[in-house]
């Protein structure tokens, strides 16, 4: 297993937890899904996995190490990649600089990081038209593509994404989970949290449900996914 | 009486002093636009590098170049010192909302060295006539040495800072850090260390300059209230936070205040200049070269 | 009473607190002075009282200052003032220190607001320290046409520039020497205020250039700023004669212009002439480790040891008796000839000003020019210590 | 009956303390006696008032103003000098020195009220440094850097007003002082004081509700304005000499101010109390250490703004929250390094 | 009968870069248009626009055939718009029942009707367990909902939401769903932007295609799903 999170205890105000003791793993070459209501912690999960948020109790381990005391800004270093929640594209920076500081992790390999910023420009018609635009300019779905493909200019070995699609046209959403099965395939670990159970069912190889602060349900996608309705209602 | 000669000299007059300005507010707006914090103590940075340009020089008799880098480094190691010592312990506590409190810190700052420096050297001035006497002439038109090494060092330290910060990595890195400091986190970026090593640029510019002007500027206790004014003032003009509006500030202040005090009746330069100031800044409010760089 | 509690005003910290230091600094040597002299303690009402000093601490604010002073009447029961600078400071306190019946003595706050409030009556309490500014800066005036008149210099046109620092001191100097400048037939054609602690006069130099003029002065009593000035005033290459008042409150002038202050006079403070002089310039240097400002630290001491002798004359400290006996008493100090006037137009405009006077027989100082490192006294023509050198 | 306790029971628990506070201020100097008191503790409130309205724009608005010694100056000599030239009595001097200062505010609020709070703030300092400089140069009408003589407060009601009596202007500024807190205190009650708090918090997102952002501002700005002309109007008659010096009504009177009002806390209005307390407080009683006392000073200020990031009040309050049994609402503990 | 909205060839370029290209569109009151298209099509800044945010270069915008071209913000909320953003604004440092105290200023109302409005207001969106709780500590849904009901707590005759479900989880859409039918059957006219093509057709059957600025079609759903062009730019394969 990729990442191994063990009764994880985790709470913004004192004397009330978030997160009530969530256990959930990530292996390499799959896509986890993580699915629940608003405000069932599933960014909290993802923030203290990453390192923003401190841990009240319990274990975070990446490749059979604890990173329970990881910074973020070691993430990049340890090959973890993370979409955070709401926008995270440096406004005043235009598209192209936004995406060389993705490389920032390798940016001593000059041939590298120019390489593969190029290819993010070769993927992305959208980007490449907007390159010495100021990213605080595009328009919110635009932002999230950028923010895409940044996140992934290091080839990562975790990719934890929260919400990926959010703001995105159908279109584009396909193409995001389209991505996603890319890493994965490229050999990947990817956790991925979003709004749209349906497509998380679809793209994940396993799948968990937070509810209030604990993981009430789990188990492989597919058996999921004929029922994904029905999950919706009972415990989203 | 205003002929051309006249207008030549109190252009290049009103250029240079306007330098001076600029490369004051230089490194109050690169602390401002990446920490956020008003840098109450900026003038005392100057104050130090002045005095330690005047001991290395005059004391210890390093000749003046040597001794603008040693300062210079020694301003810089200041700097990170009193960012880790100082304001990183105010960020942890204050998180994300801390901006807004700095710069009372950096007002105890500026009051405890200024004093400190009162108690240590005592009131006096400490300057020095001239790194390089004499003056160059063009028939009417005169500019003295010391103001073209000024306008030479302010050309190169701008021309520096900017390509620095637009073309190098750490410079790219310093503005994704002011403007997502989590995001730059996720990419790698360790920002406490951008913090203090932006605050150590921003205070090797203010002891480069407080060095570099020593011959106007003597290093006394209270000089820095005189600077941190001006730099305060160019720093606003140009747009808050940008380095660049405030090398272009820099100058304009300097051809308002030399006109104003060519034309104005006796007397009244100043209160034209404040006016002027003012004026430029109802009409270009958010500075004159702040660019808009969010949306709704 | 065995000891005798004195308020000591000044600026000991803030911008001006070199001139602070200064007076604290004279102060503390006068007491020493007069202690090894056998002058303290003073026998009052029949009993020995010693002297102790309370610091009031104005950081030229006036609303500081009425605040250490409000401590040290109040808290320290201080029975005097002594000493003291600022002209807005000054005028503050006169009315707190006229109504607590406390006597100030030697304030060297210039105004004439001071001079005019004494005139009109109210204050037997205080004894102005420094004559008003125009009685300072006429003799400017006065010095040029003397030379002019011996034909040591010869001006090429008669056209004045007169720039002052934006204070009381600042603006009345000012406007006596315009007045002063005219009368003798003098075209002023600018009259320029500087910010305090100004260091650009790039600009104004211009102006004064471009139309000729040939007698530039001013004032301004931050040495950086006359320092300026002078540098400025040179390499802008300006003809003419320059009065740098203020330039000669830095103690290290020749430090901070090196030689641009060539040919330039001031008038602006005591000069280290007199035996007495250097010896107590020497002692000052070496108790207190940096070089005095003789015009802050020189008349504070001065103050303080006429002080104690007008204190042993009285032999008391009631108010009325006190103050008459400080009227009557004269003093020469070490840079001074003390004597308070009695009623204005005795060489001051107001009652108990300091009167000036001649060179050494009242307050006065004697016009040097600047050299080299050197600055002697060029006029008035009998001190004089070297020939004036008239600029190109 | 009961609704009237029920609406009145939770503002007022802390209206009690103020007004103990009060009370205690209104007897302390008479109990001490003497003048140094009273002198030092109307300095206090002068600064707490000052602090107070400095917050109001402040913690309220994000209205940062870097110009208001320029306000206090307005005041100051609007008074001084329609007393010198009108012959009104210092009385109606308060209400000119307010009125003379709230016309700066207008027009200084309609010229850069568009902008936000730091761009405003920044820009009255230019007002107040043309204010300075055009007092100081007409000389014929303020005597400039001479420095103009104001007289004391006449008689009111029989009760005489010498300057050298500390003790009468002290009281007379309590009153000043209870008054114009009670103002605010009631504005920043009101709605309005919640489309203050708004506005600080998203202007854009106020003012698509049909909010007219200016206007609140304008008002929050004109009415502080206001009230430090009142205040610089009774220091014109209380100082007795006004001189346009930075010290005095420039750059380092406002940082005094804003010191109070940060060490106080922001955004509590009775914080700088604590604020000037604390700082006038300090260097009264460090007088004796001359240099020493300002590095004091300066490290305090370090200390206490490192120490209790959100000012005295702020610590207070989380002291409060901790024992009451309300602990937890309100509280938003910020993560490190949140988005 | 007269529209509630027309937008009348409104055309809005950025640094010379067009972005909304001759928009023509009419709403009638008591009605919901769906807004969608590709990213960074124009829709955000059609809103902007309505609002005041942004000034039309050309064109009109009309509220009951009033015009309203260019007023500020707090201008055009007072003739009867009210509107969210893509990213919540709402006021984090105070409450939730602050917050839509906030939106009730201007309706001078008694505190206890004020009070009682809010009460209401509260029940129907949900967010009554949270009343006292400060915004920030809600989760992003959430500020969604608190949002447009903020945006519905000052009467608006128009309501313009920009992706009300973006992000929002299933249950909080059926709710929103819910209130905003309410609504619209008591007259308001509604305007909305999604790229929730699941959701959108519970909410409305027409919509109007905005593709890079330019109107490509408006008509309902169901026709749209058909139309190639919309596919290949919009709806993908
Ligand atoms: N900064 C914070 N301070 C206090 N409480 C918080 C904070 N952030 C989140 N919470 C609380 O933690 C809980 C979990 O929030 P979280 O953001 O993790 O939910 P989520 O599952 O990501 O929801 P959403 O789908 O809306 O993004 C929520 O109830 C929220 O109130
Ligand atoms: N203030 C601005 N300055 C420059 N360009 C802008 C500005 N606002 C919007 N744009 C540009 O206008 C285009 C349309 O943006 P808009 O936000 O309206 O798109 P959108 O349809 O809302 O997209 P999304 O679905 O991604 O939110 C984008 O290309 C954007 O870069
Ligand atoms: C030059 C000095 C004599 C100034 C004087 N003490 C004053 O301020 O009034
Ligand atoms: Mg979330
Ligand atoms: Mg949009």
């Amino acid at each position: 297993m990729l990442l191994k999170v063990r009764e994880l205890k985790v709470g913004y105000a004192s004397g009330a937890d978030v997160l009530r003791g969530v256990d959930l793993s990530v292996g390499a070459s799959s896509v986890t899904g993580l699915i629940g209501a608003n405000g069932a912690g599933k960014s909290t999960l993802l923030k203290t996995i990453c390192g923003f948020l401190r841990r009240r109790s319990g274990a975070i381990a990446f490749d059979a190490a604890d990173i329970g005391k990881l910074q973020p800004s070691q993430l990049a270093t340890h090959g973890i990649a993370y979409l955070m929640e709401g926008h995270s594209v440096f406004p005043g920076l235009t598209v192209e600089e936004n995406l060389v500081l993705g490389t920032w992790a390798f940016r001593k390999e000059r041939a590298r990081a120019k390489q593969a910023v190029e290819r993010a420009f070769e993927l992305s018609s959208v980007l490449r038209a907007k390159r010495k635009v100021k990213a605080g300019l595009l328009s919110g779905g635009q932002q999230r593509i950028l923010e895409m493909e940044r996140l992934t200019l290091n080839d990562p070995r975790l990719v934890i994404l929260d919400e990926p699609s959010l703001g995105l046209s159908p279109k584009l959403v396909h193409e995001v989970f389209d991505r996603i099965a890319q890493m994965k395939a490229d050999g990947a670990g990817v956790l991925v949290v979003d709004q749209s159970a349906r497509h998380v069912c679809a793209a994940s190889d396993h799948l968990y449900v937070l509810r209030l602060g604990e993981i009430c349900i789990e188990g492989p996608a597919a058996s999921f996914s004929d029922r994904i309705d029905e999950l919706v209602r009972n415990f989203i | 009486m205003f002929t051309a000669d006249v207008l030549i000299q109190l252009t290049i007059d009103g250029v240079s002093r306007g330098a001076m300005y600029g490369l004051m507010g230089a490194g109050l707006a690169l602390i401002f636009g990446i920490l956020g914090i008003i840098n109450m103590a900026h003038g005392e940075l100057f104050m130090l590098g002045a005095y330690a340009m005047y001991f290395a020089t005059m004391v210890l008799g390093v000749p003046a170049p040597i001794a603008l880098l040693i300062s210079t480094a020694l301003m810089f190691c200041v700097g990170v010192a009193m960012e880790r010592g100082l304001i990183a312990p105010l960020r942890a506590r204050l998180g994300s909302r801390w901006l807004v409190d700095g710069y009372v810190l950096t007002i105890g700052i500026m009051v405890v060295l200024q004093n400190l420096a009162l108690i240590l050297f005592g009131p006096r001035e400490f300057g020095i006539a001239a790194f390089w006497p004499g003056r160059q002439e063009f028939g009417d038109v005169v500019i003295s040495n010391e103001r073209v090494l000024i306008l030479a060092g302010a050309l190169f330290t701008t021309g520096a800072l900017a390509l620095f910060l637009k073309k190098t990595n750490l410079g790219r890195a310093i503005r994704a850090t002011a403007e997502h400091p989590a995001a730059a986190q996720v990419l790698g970026i360790n920002i406490e260390r951008i913090y203090a090593i932006t605050f150590g640029i921003g205070a090797a510019l203010a002891g480069a300059i407080g060095s570099l002007l020593l011959s106007t500027y003597p290093a006394y206790p209270t000089v820095g209230g005189e600077v941190l004014l001006k730099a305060f003032v160019v720093v606003i003009i140009g747009g808050l936070g940008s380095v660049w509006g405030a090398m272009l500030a820099g100058p304009l202040l300097g051809l308002i205040e030399a006109y104003a005090t060519a034309f104005a009746p006796g007397g009244w330069q100043n209160t034209i200049t404040s006016l002027l100031v003012l004026a430029v800044l109802v009409l270009r409010p958010q500075g004159l070269f702040s660019r808009q760089v969010t949306r709704p | 009473a065995d000891v005798i509690k004195i308020g000591v005003v000044g600026p000991f910290t803030g911008p001006s607190a070199k001139i602070g230091q200064d007076i604290q600094n004279g102060t503390k040597m006068a007491l020493d002075d007069a202690r090894a002299a056998g002058e303290l303690p003073l026998t009052i009402d029949g009993k020995k009282a010693d002297i102790q000093l309370v610091w009031i601490d104005d950081e030229s604010s006036p609303e500081k200052a009425v605040k250490a002073y409000r401590n040290a009447v109040s808290r320290e029961g201080i029975q005097m003032l002594l000493n003291g600078w600022h002209g807005s400071v000054g005028l503050a306190l006169i009315d707190l220190a006229a109504s607590d019946g406390i006597i100030s003595y030697g304030n060297l706050a210039a105004p004439e607001d001071i001079s005019e409030k004494i005139n009109a009556g109210k204050y037997t309490n205080w004894f102005k320290g420094w004559p008003a500014p125009k009685t300072m800066s006429g003799l400017y005036v006065e010095a040029a046409e003397d030379l002019i008149a011996k034909g040591k210099w010869t001006p090429p046109t008669r056209k004045a520039a007169v720039v002052v620092e934006d204070s009381d001191w600042g603006r009345t100097w000012g406007e006596a020497i315009v007045t002063g400048l005219k009368a003798k037939g003098w075209d002023v054609v600018a009259q320029d205020v500087a910010r305090n602690n100004e260091l650009e006069f790039n600009a104004l130099l211009t102006r004064y250039k471009a139309s000729g003029v040939s007698l530039t002065a001013f004032t301004l009593n931050a040495p950086a700023s006359a320092a300026a000035f002078v540098k400025q005033f040179h390499s802008a290459g300006l003809k003419g004669l320059l009065f740098a008042d203020g330039l000669g409150w830095a103690s290290n002038w020749h430090e901070l212009t090196g030689d641009a202050a060539n040919f330039a006079l001031s008038m602006d403070s005591p000069r280290v002439i007199t035996p007495e002089e250097k010896e107590w310039t020497a002692r000052f240097e070496k108790t207190f480790g940096m070089p005095p400002v003789p015009a802050a630290g020189g008349h504070a001491y001065d103050y303080t040891r006429a002080l104690i002798k007008g204190m042993s004359v009285a032999g008391t400290l009631d108010a009325t008796k006190l103050s008459a006996a400080l009227l009557a008493t004269e003093h020469k100090g070490i840079w001074q000839y003390y004597a308070f006037a009695r009623q204005p137009g005795d060489a001051a405009i107001s009652a108990y000003e300091v009167k000036a006077g001649p060179f050494m027989k009242g307050f006065s100082f004697p016009m040097v020019q600047y050299y080299g490192d050197k600055a002697p006294v060029v006029w008035p023509f009998e001190f004089a210590e070297a020939e004036f050198k008239a600029p190109n | 009956m009961t609704s009237l306790f029920q609406k009145f029971r939770f503002p007022d628990r802390r209206a009690l303390v103020i007004c103990a506070l009060l009370a205690g201020l209104a007897a302390i100097p008479s109990l001490v006696g003497g003048r140094y008191i009273p002198a030092v503790f109307t300095s206090i409130l002068l600064f707490f008032i000052l602090g107070a309205l400095f917050d109001f724009m402040l913690g309220y608005l994000r209205i940062v103003n870097f110009g208001i010694a320029g306000f206090l100056c307005a005041g100051a000599y609007g008074s001084a000098l329609s007393v010198q030239y009108f012959h009104i009595t210092p009385w109606t001097g308060l209400l000119v020195g307010g009125l003379a200062s709230a016309v700066i505010g207008l027009i200084t609020g309609v010229l850069t009220l568009r902008l936000r709070g730091i761009y405003i703030g920044l820009t009255t300092l230019f007002v107040m440094e043309t204010l300075r400089f055009a007092i100081s140069n007409a000389r014929e009408v303020t005597r400039g850097a001479s420095g103009l003589t104001v007289g004391g407060f006449t008689p009111l009601f029989g009760i005489p007003f010498p300057r050298s009596e500390p003790i009468t202007y002290y009281y007379l500024i309590l009153a000043l002082v209870i008054v114009t807190y009670a103002a605010l205190y009631a504005i920043v009650r009101s709605r309005i004081g919640l489309v203050f708090k708004a506005i600080r918090d998203d202007e854009l997102g106020t003012s698509v509700l049909g909010i007219h952002v200016v206007r609140y501002k304008l008002f929050n700005f004109v009415v502080a304005s206001f009230f430090v002309g009142v205040f610089g109007a009774f220091y014109a008659h209380y100082i007795g000499i006004l001189v346009p010096t930075a010290e005095e009504f420039g750059i380092q009177r406002t940082v005094e101010i804003l010191t109070i009002a940060y060490v106080g806390g922001r955004g509590t209005l009775w914080g700088s109390l604590l604020g000037a307390l604390f700082l006038v407080g300090m260097q009264e009683v460090l007088r004796d250490l001359q240099e020493w006392r300002l590095v004091i000073y300066g490290l305090s200020l370090i200390l206490i703004i490192t120490v209790f990031p959100s000012g005295f009040a702020g610590a207070l309050r989380q002291l409060g929250d901790r024992f009451s049994s309300r602990a937890g609402k309100g509280a938003h503990i910020s993560t490190k390094g949140d988005a | 009968m007269t529209a509630l909205l027309t937008v009348d060839h409104v055309n809005k370029s950025f640094q010379g870069v067009r972005t909304l290209t001759d928009v023509t569109f009419d709403l009638e009151p008591g009605r919901i248009l769906g807004l969608i298209g590709p990213n960074g099509a124009g829709k955000t800044t059609m809103f902007n626009v309505i609002s005041g945010i942004y000034s039309a270069d050309s064109g009109r915008v009309l509220l009951d055939g009033r015009d309203i071209t260019n007023r500020s913000p707090a201008r055009i909320a007072g003739y009867g718009v009210g509107r969210t953003f893509q990213v919540a604004r709402t006021f984090n440092d105070m409450t939730v029942a602050e917050n839509l105290r906030v939106a009730l200023v201007n309706a001078g109302l008694s505190g206890r009707e004020e009070r009682r409005r809010i009460t209401d207001m509260l029940d129907r969106v949900g967010l009554a367990g949270v009343r006292d709780l400060v915004v920030s500590a809600l989760p992003d849904g959430q500020k969604k909902l608190l949002e447009a009901a903020r945006a519905m707590m000052t009467s608006p005759r128009l309501l313009i939401l920009d992706e009300p479900f973006g992000g929002v989880s299933a249950e909080v859409i059926d709710l929103l769903i819910h209130i905003i039918r309410d609504l619209v059957r008591e007259g308001v006219g509604c305007l909305v932007i999604s790229h929730d093509i699941v959701s959108l057709p519970r909410l409305c059957e027409e919509v109007l295609v905005l593709v890079e600025g330019k109107v490509m079609t408006r008509g309902a759903i169901s026709e749209i799903r058909n139309d190639a062009r919309i596919v290949d730019a919009y709806l993908g394969a």
